[in-house]
């Protein structure tokens, strides 16, 4: 029993740092804005997923169990919120300063 | 395999770092600031299993909850600079 | 192995501070200045300082930012080209900082268990606490207990500071505000964000209640009345910018902000002066039950009230005198 | 190891001089404060790098690690309050900003002392 429950942990532990690798990555080497959000959104979503019931499945039936449950849901809410907020601003101020597609959005910081 | 994840998740907190300080524009700032302040949240939760007190997880619960605070305060700050002066590019 | 953690992420926070400083766009300075508190209260955590990395999460997560960006909506967010004079200041500071690393070679090795500070007060607190006190977290029993002249010491600086800014700012507009353009709080609040204002409102509950958590847990875990006071102020702060400024007016009106900021530093004075009259000294709290373990506990969470309330009264002022400051 | 043992005082000090720098430098009054609150937080490191000892962990006392090794709780206790009063000098700092914009329309320095000649 112990030895499957390691096992499930390092699993999904081994692949939340993987997809937060990967999200790192994107981040850094997306072309713009838009497709960069995406990359970090994988690290927002899928790696808490993937990593608190990992850390949850060594603690057991737990007060911290119960800690991380509360961590994983607040984060899944405030992520992607934040996520959402930031790119309908960013279209917002990009559609506005330049008639472009909204794909394509405004690099310029001055 | 708490120290793959913290490996991971340290190397991606300076990969978000580069990201904030090179830009371009201040919403991939914000992107990065909103960024590594969830691996700071899964990096604290790691590493307080990784030292043996898991009762230290009211750290990562506090950012998990005040992180958006920054994230809003810095939306709103564009918003009104967007809507006063259309002609200022953010 | 966590030690090479902490190497890694103290270059990060130099790194950091570089580019704070690089920047010319104040904004992404004060941007930067978040990241640098996250990893700050990262090297702390690692450092073994489990409360102090809770206030400067609580503090430098949400608070900090906030009053930075409401200082930057009411001044400039460019900074002018740098002063002549860099080449000299340049080259004292590196020098400074070479006298400064020559004198590291003679301090105690990290973490050496024979550094004079681990021998003279600190085995005393960590061996009295548990007879004294009988509370689990030796920081807040040295916090409220032992060194509870200093902690009121502090209580003090920060109504001071509290005051301070209500005496320069007051809570008019001010003359600059009619031709401002830029402003942190709405007086309609984000109402059109629509998701970010639905999970807000659902969020500010579980942060008062995490609040009082560290608040009323403080005792036996990392928390106390300073972490505390910065997440209430927080929350009430993320209202504000949910639901503008007024109606965060509504919920905690000045008046009370006042008497939150004077009631609370008043409780932790009157709890010291009760000692005196029970006939002991000023803020021993043993004589407060008839069990001095019982009294010491009873004054600590007073104590730590009266913290909470005035960091809570401080900080929301400061935000809203800064925040009245900007309004059309 | 001899050169690991002191990297935190290095940090320290460079981070002491990065905010000190900013302060003598800059000539934006925020980001002056900006660099107080490095140079500020330069000095918690130091305090706490000084409070951790070897094999010690967090000064809270659990069931499981009631007989361990811990950190030296003081420098923690001072720098906590201190932290708090940190942000509400800054908070005083950035008030005495903006009177000041509101009064010379400028918070450069070099521009306020040319309106006050």
């Amino acid at each position: 029993m112990e030895l499957i429950l390691n096992i499930a942990s390092w699993i999904l532990m081994t692949l939340g740092g993987v997809f937060i690798f990967v999200g790192g990555l994107g981040a850094l080497r997306m072309p713009d804005l838009y497709t960069r959000m995406h990359a970090a959104g994988i690290t927002d979503s899928i790696a808490p997923i993937l990593i608190i019931p990992g850390i949850m499945l060594q603690a057991g039936l737990t007060l911290a169990s119960v800690k991380l449950l509360a961590i994983l849901v607040f984060l899944l809410l405030t992520g992607p919120t934040a996520s959402n907020a930031l790119a309908s601003a960013a279209l917002l101020a990009g559609n506005r300063s330049e008639q472009v597609k909204p794909t394509a959005v405004s690099e310029s910081e001055e | 395999m708490y120290y793959v994840v913290t490996f991971a998740l340290i190397i991606t907190m300076a990969l978000a770092l580069t990201r904030a300080i090179i830009g371009p524009s201040v919403y991939d700032r914000v992107l990065a600031v909103n960024m590594l302040g969830t691996k700071t949240v899964l990096l604290l939760a790691v590493v307080a299993f990784l030292m043996g007190r898991p009762d230290f997880l009211d750290l990562a619960l506090a950012y998990a909850l005040i992180n958006f605070i920054g994230v809003l305060a810095v939306l709103e700050f564009f918003r009104n600079r967007a809507a006063k002066q259309p002609e200022e590019k953010p | 192995m966590t030690i090479i953690f902490g190497f890694f992420l103290l270059t990060l926070l130099l790194i950091t501070a570089v580019a704070i400083v690089q920047s010319q766009n104040l904004f992404v300075s004060v941007m930067l200045s978040g990241m640098f508190s996250l990893l700050l209260a990262v090297n702390f955590f690692l450092l073994d300082a489990a409360d102090v990395a809770l206030t400067e999460a609580a503090v430098g997560a949400g608070i900090s930012t906030v009053l930075l960006l409401s200082a930057l909506a009411i001044t400039a967010k460019h900074e002018k080209a740098p002063s002549s004079s860099r080449e000299g200041a340049l080259i004292i500071v590196i020098i400074a900082t070479l006298v400064l690393i020559y004198a590291t070679f003679d301090n105690p090795q990290f973490a050496d268990p024979n550094a004079p500070v681990h021998q003279h007060v600190a085995p005393w607190y960590l061996d009295k606490t548990a007879e004294a006190i009988d509370i689990p977290n030796v920081v807040t029993a040295v916090l409220g207990s032992f060194r509870g002249y200093d902690t009121l010491g502090e209580v003090f600086v920060v109504f001071t500071a509290g005051i301070g800014v209500l005496f320069l700012l007051g809570t008019q507009p001010g003359p600059f505000a009619q031709s401002n353009p830029y402003k942190l709080t709405d007086p309609k609040g984000l109402r059109h964000y629509l998701i970010p204002r639905v999970v807000g409102r659902m969020l500010i509950p579980f942060i008062l209640l995490f609040g009082l958590y560290v608040q009323f847990h403080g005792e036996y875990g990392p928390g106390g009345g300073f972490q505390a006071g910065a997440l209430i102020a927080a929350a009430i702060i993320l209202f504000a910018l949910l639901e503008g400024e007024d109606s965060a007016l509504k919920v905690i009106p000045r008046s009370v902000l006042i008497g939150l900021i004077a009631g609370g530093a008043l409780l932790y004075g009157v709890v010291g002066l009760f000692g005196i009259f029970l006939g002991s000294n000023f803020l021993d709290y043993s004589v407060l039950s008839s069990n001095p373990v019982k009294g010491q506990q009873m004054g600590l969470l007073i104590i730590e009230a009266g913290v909470g309330i005035t960091v809570t009264g401080v900080l929301l002022s400061i935000f809203h005198a800064f925040a009245a400051r900007g309004k059309f | 190891m001899e050169l690991l043992g002191i990297y935190h005082y290095w940090v320290f000090a460079i981070l002491l001089m990065i905010g000190l720098y900013a302060v003598i430098v800059k000539l934006n009054l925020i980001k002056k404060l900006i660099g107080l609150s490095l140079f500020q937080s330069a000095v918690f490191l130091l305090y706490i790098t000084m409070g951790k000892l070897e094999g010690g962990t967090a000064p809270i006392v659990t069931e499981a690690n009631a007989n361990g090794l811990f950190s030296n709780p003081l420098p923690q206790v001072l720098i906590l309050t201190a932290i708090v009063v940190g942000i509400s000098t800054m908070a005083l700092g950035l008030g005495i900003v903006i009177r000041i914009k509101e009064e010379y329309g400028t918070i450069e320095e070099d521009e306020i002392q040319e309106i006050d000649k």
